[in-house]
């Protein structure tokens, strides 16, 4: 065995999703040149969550650009960067300030490929912190993931820990298509070891992070540890949830789910966005359709109410928790 | 391409360098004047005149000014407090700013209608609105408790820009009411890039509306500094949609009344829409989560300190002898008072009832957002029978 | 009976849902004098589908307003006249063209209401031409209706016919919430007769507009019409359809639904809008939760494909048909 | 209110009167001259200099020029006329618009790119685009079918204003990639409403990006006639953005050329953007959809006649013996020759093929797009087996 070997720095780092984000994003751009970050405030501040933190030192104002305060502007010169070949990674301060550059999202990034008959690809990553549990004031705390899944187009994921965070935003910046990239703002600080010398696992696809008998629990970014705290918490009550974190929210690879729902005959969907029209919709659409002789109940979704999203004294009544995923359960169990 | 060129570097577009000037002189005395600045009372106190802004205030206004900006900038020192010390999700400063929006607030009539951001703490205080109806946004509790139509002074738009629109919209209402009222829009030096803003200036100026653009330009958009929106004084912008732009010292409370009355007069008029920029600094951070220090250095505040709006006034109020230490004291007592009723209010707040979120989404309520509410309750219900406990 | 009722006009008159929409519209400006009108090309034009034909010349340019050409400035400034008092009727010109008003409408229209504790109501109506089926050029053929169903704080009508065009256009009026109004363009020249002093139901409401025992067919807006063709079709064939208006997108009116299914214990929803998180989704989950015991098979979708709108050569393969319904409906027969 | 209003009636400003005039006067005897216009070629076909616009073009060019315009105006009645015929589903008609756009497309270098909106049929013709690679959007076979990268001339942008940001943030790489090119983005009069745009210009500006944006005011965006967008020359929105903005006879072929690729050369040498307002008329309606009779009377349309852009080249030519008849007859028979191409090509274009949706969504299939496309091609597959029939 060589010194070299003996002597390799250790790869695992304890990394927050926040810092796994910063990595990545460093790692990406220093393997392609072409890759140039855009946003408010993601330069000399790094960011308000500080995931751009010494890039632009580092890469200079070229390659992480402070722009105008306009989100269209952002997206729409985006879109022109990536026609010149870069690869842009945009930044959207805030989910509730997306809607902008939906113009420019819906209409323009996600119709480019097919119009120009493939022609003109669209790799670009449109970074969004997104959903609630932080305490903010209005606009701060959305969940607009479906709005770009029911848009043909766009490709959607959602991370909800270190290590997806780490290779996902590579993997969605080497990603020839658009990719909507949702980060769980009220996580940026949770935990866990990344092994940065891993091969990871393909960034489209769902991944069964608990197993379990009784009853299926989806969930992705900010829930997905929300679905383990259930699981935990119905263990204790003698109950076995099988949770899969989706990660990929369009496409959506629902074959790990359809195999497990088979299993428990039972699936409950959690997101904070609203329920109607909700990823849960389209879930329970799905799997009912592909696994409608396995159900011994339909499928039910928690998530957040058909209101506005409240103030923030309200919010933890808004958002699904531990106890109403488990009150799913209770209602799944019962049919 | 000299013929194009030339056209950059005449006096209309050029100036680049003026705005490049992190500290723009706003009359302090080591730093150039500003040419195209009304001001009215120099940062030393000094009352001037300008001839197209004549203004007549009485002593009894110019007390109230004072006393208004200094109960104001207590307000906005006591808030940062209580965020500090967890009982605000957040605040927006108004720190330095208090000309700006003190000047603006009353150049309104009761009958006009203000469209502010989120800072503007200012022009709220001059509405009449009760600042623990301003902490309860920041607090989580609302989204701003005031009545604003009974106010006159909208709710807080988050969403940069959005209410210019509103503002345009609502004022060709007033045009079509023809009761003589005026709109005032507020808005920061980052807002002029975004895209709703500029449709607002199209919309205004093809429909003469009677609104008045007022910009509060800071210096920066959170970190971002003037010159990533603009080149040009922002004030400029106007003209390219046909209306008039005027720069005024909004550290000047005078200068900023002038300025607002008469823009506001003219919209009264039928005469359109104004463009003003109120040429100030954000002396603390973007917010309370903001950490100024990454991105500029304190030099730099510091230097705008000389200029700071309330000891101006002060100065001018002694030396003129408008006001004595009797006044400056009873001003600060009166401070206290409203700061101690802000604590005592902000902590004192109840929560919000939780089914609160259901009810006021339609005017006309819906029956599954109904159904869900009886859910919601039933669910809230089993827990104080001890079902889940 | 007095000489007067006996000489009264006749109050049925055969109209297309373009005149519908146009007389409604003129009854409506009759009736209160805050209702304004906005768009691009309303007034001397009377719109690129004449809808707003004649209304300027007949209640000036004040109420009749042309606009300059900025889809968010007629959003933001009906928000401002609603604010004043006004009620706001804004067209969009196509479907395609409501993104760039996006921001003001999910972020702004929706969120007044609740924003001000309801001090500030939000009476406005957004009418948008919808659907494809009328040849045209890239953006003229969307179905965004799913983006505003998803958006607590506005509803959302789709109509099918003259006489719903012609009350519904006026009750969406009178509504104190936003309403987006969806006008199913390729059938503006659809005609029927319309009885204007008929008392109308109610607007937020579903309809089965023919009765059956086999299958349950949802559809709204254009596709009631496909939806009504296959259920001829399927008659030849033995088999007996019934078909439900939905009418409403939201609020969902699904009480005539869930009754309905029981009985049949089938349903297939029908829509334009590509199948992933469209109407059909949501409404397969919720007809599956409520009469889960009741059903013989998984609610089946049929709608666009997950596909940007197409060339209109290929439109005839993209859009849901008769003969698309009628496979739906075999393979739920199948189950 | 005199102090803010004196702004606006100098002449920086003013002149509301120029635009509000329906035909503002290009050059036509009888109409007034306008002096910020540059014009190289009047309309009754004199050339004339102007001092910061020298102009260096060969007699070949001019002939092109000439040709160019009759074979592009020969298409568009081509195209027109299958319109009626059913063999389009829509026509947008450039009639009145070839000096315009073959001025601005013939003023980008091979290396360039230009970022069209819908009508620039005679850019596309600059760009060696082929004539059928454009009808086939207009039938309905695709959404245009030239490689817009091998082109330098991106596809037809139909959202009103979105190709404005395409254009700059294109400029912001070729600036990244220094290469010395340049970007053309095109516009119509109606499109400098919508906040893209104005953002676009914020960015540009900002940014100093080599974009040029050349706004074709042909003074309606569809029925809606300029003065509702904006009551001053559009060309003056650029100072509020701080880069210079020209006016230029759209009409005039040879001024448009000069001053395009005077903006063009400053975007390469990195002065930045500029804003070209081509003063024009859209001689025909809107689109082959349109009636535009409900809006405009035809004594407007007869006046712009006097300034036809072909006319007026084809008099300078004859007259200074630069073109013969034997030349002007060979170029009508080129035309034929064309628009006999244009029309068999058109009727005799295949259909595409029904799962050519599915199969450039994305550049990675996804796994249920591939299922729905499998599914697809199943049910297409029953019928031709009967099931259905
Ligand atoms: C549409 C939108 N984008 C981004 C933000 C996040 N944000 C909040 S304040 C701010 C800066 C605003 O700057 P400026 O307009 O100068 O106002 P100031 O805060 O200086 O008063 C930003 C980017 C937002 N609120 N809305
Ligand atoms: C965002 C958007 N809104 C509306 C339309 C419908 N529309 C197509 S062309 C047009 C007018 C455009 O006018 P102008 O910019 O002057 O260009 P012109 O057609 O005169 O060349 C409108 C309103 C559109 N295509 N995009
Ligand atoms: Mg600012
Ligand atoms: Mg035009």
């Amino acid at each position: 065995m060589s010194a070299e070997l003996l002597e390799a720095p250790a790869t695992t780092e304890t990394l927050t999703i926040g810092k796994a984000l910063n990595l990545g994003l460093r790692r990406a751009m220093e393997d392609d040149p072409k890759v140039v970050l855009l946003g408010e405030d993601i330069g000399r501040l790094g960011g308000v969550f500080r995931i751009t933190d010494g890039l632009q030192k580092d890469f200079g104002e070229a390659r992480v650009v402070d722009t105008p305060l306009a989100e269209a502007g952002i997206l729409g010169t985006a879109v022109g960067l990536a026609m010149r070949g870069y690869r842009p990674v945009v930044e959207i301060q805030f989910d509730g300030f997306v809607f902008p550059a939906f113009n420019q999202i819906v209409t323009q990034v996600a119709k480019m490929h097919a119009r120009s008959r493939g022609l003109v690809p669209m790799p670009m990553v449109i970074r969004i912190p997104f959903g609630g549990g932080i305490g903010a004031v209005e606009h701060h705390s959305e969940s607009p993931e479906a709005y770009f899944a029911h848009t043909p187009g766009l490709k959607v994921v959602a991370v909800s820990n270190p290590v997806d965070a780490y290779w996902g935003i590579q993997q969605a910046i080497a990603c020839p298509d658009p990719v909507v990239f949702l980060e769980p703002k009220r996580r940026y600080w949770d935990k866990a070891p990344v092994d940065t010398s891993a091969t990871p696992g393909p960034l489209f696809g769902s991944r069964v992070v608990r197993g379990g008998d009784d009853v299926t629990v989806l969930a992705y970014g900010p829930m997905v540890k929300t679905a383990l705290q259930a699981a935990e918490a119905a263990e204790t009550e003698g109950r076995s949830l099988e949770v899969v974190d989706l990660r990929t929210i369009s496409p959506l690879d629902l074959e790990p789910v359809y195999d497990s729902v088979r299993r428990t005959g039972r699936c409950v969907v959690v997101h904070e966005a609203p329920v109607t029209l909700g990823l849960g919709a389209e879930i329970a659409a799905r799997v009912t359709e592909t696994c409608f002789h396995s159900l011994e109940a339909p499928v039910l979704r928690v998530g957040g109410y058909d209101v506005p999203y409240p103030p923030s004294k309200l919010e933890e009544d808004y958002l699904p928790d531990l106890d109403r995923v488990l009150d799913a359960v209770d209602r799944a169990m019962g049919f | 391409m000299t013929a194009l060129r030339d056209e950059t570097d005449d006096a209309d577009i050029g100036d680049l360098h003026e705005v490049v000037d992190p500290v723009p002189g706003a009359g302090a005395p080591h730093l150039p004047q500003q040419p195209d600045l009304v001001q009215l009372l120099t940062p030393e106190g000094e009352r001037m005149e300008h001839p197209d802004y004549p203004l007549d205030v009485s002593d009894e206004e110019l007390r109230g000014f004072y006393r208004d900006m200094t109960l104001v900038r207590r307000w906005d020192a006591e808030a940062t407090a209580l965020q500090r010390q967890g009982e605000l999700g957040i605040w927006a400063s108004l720190l330095g700013q208090e000309a700006a929006q003190l000047g603006a607030g009353r150049a309104l009539r009761d009958s006009d209608t203000a469209f502010p951001t989120y800072r503007e703490h200012g022009v709220a205080w001059a509405r009449g609105v009760d600042p623990l109806h301003v902490m309860s946004l920041f607090r989580g509790v609302d989204n701003g408790g005031w009545d604003p139509v009974e106010r006159g002074f909208n709710l807080y738009t988050i969403v940069i820009g959005a209410q210019c629109l509103h503002a345009t919209g609502y004022a060709m209402g007033v045009q079509r009411d023809g009761d003589g009222s005026a709109v005032l829009a507020f808005l920061g030096d980052g807002a002029t890039s975004q895209g709703e803003v500029n449709e607002a200036m199209v919309f205004a100026a093809s429909f003469d509306a009677p609104v008045v653009f007022f910009c509060q330009n800071n210096q920066y958009a959170i970190s971002v500094p003037l010159e990533r929106q603009s080149k040009v004084p922002l004030y400029r912008r106007a003209a390219g949609f046909g209306f008039p732009g005027v720069r005024v010292d909004g550290n000047d409370v005078l200068a900023v009344l002038a300025v607002t009355r008469a823009a506001l007069q003219a919209a009264r008029e039928g005469q359109g829409p104004t463009f003003i920029e109120a040429f100030t600094y954000r002396m603390g951070a973007h917010t309370t989560s903001d950490d100024p220090t990454r991105y500029r250095l304190a030099g730099e505040v510091e230097e705008w300190k000389l200029r700071d709006p309330i000891a101006r006034l002060k100065a001018y109020l002694s030396r003129s002898g408008l006001a004595d230490a009797a006044f400056f004291e009873d001003v600060e007592a009166e401070a206290d008072r409203l700061a101690a009723r802000i604590r005592s209010g902000t902590v004192e707040m109840p929560d919000p009832r939780p089914t609160a979120m259901f009810d006021t989404v339609y005017a006309e309520q819906t029956p599954p957002l109904a159904a869900q509410r009886a859910q919601f309750e039933a669910y809230q219900a089993s827990f104080e029978g001890g079902e889940h406990a």
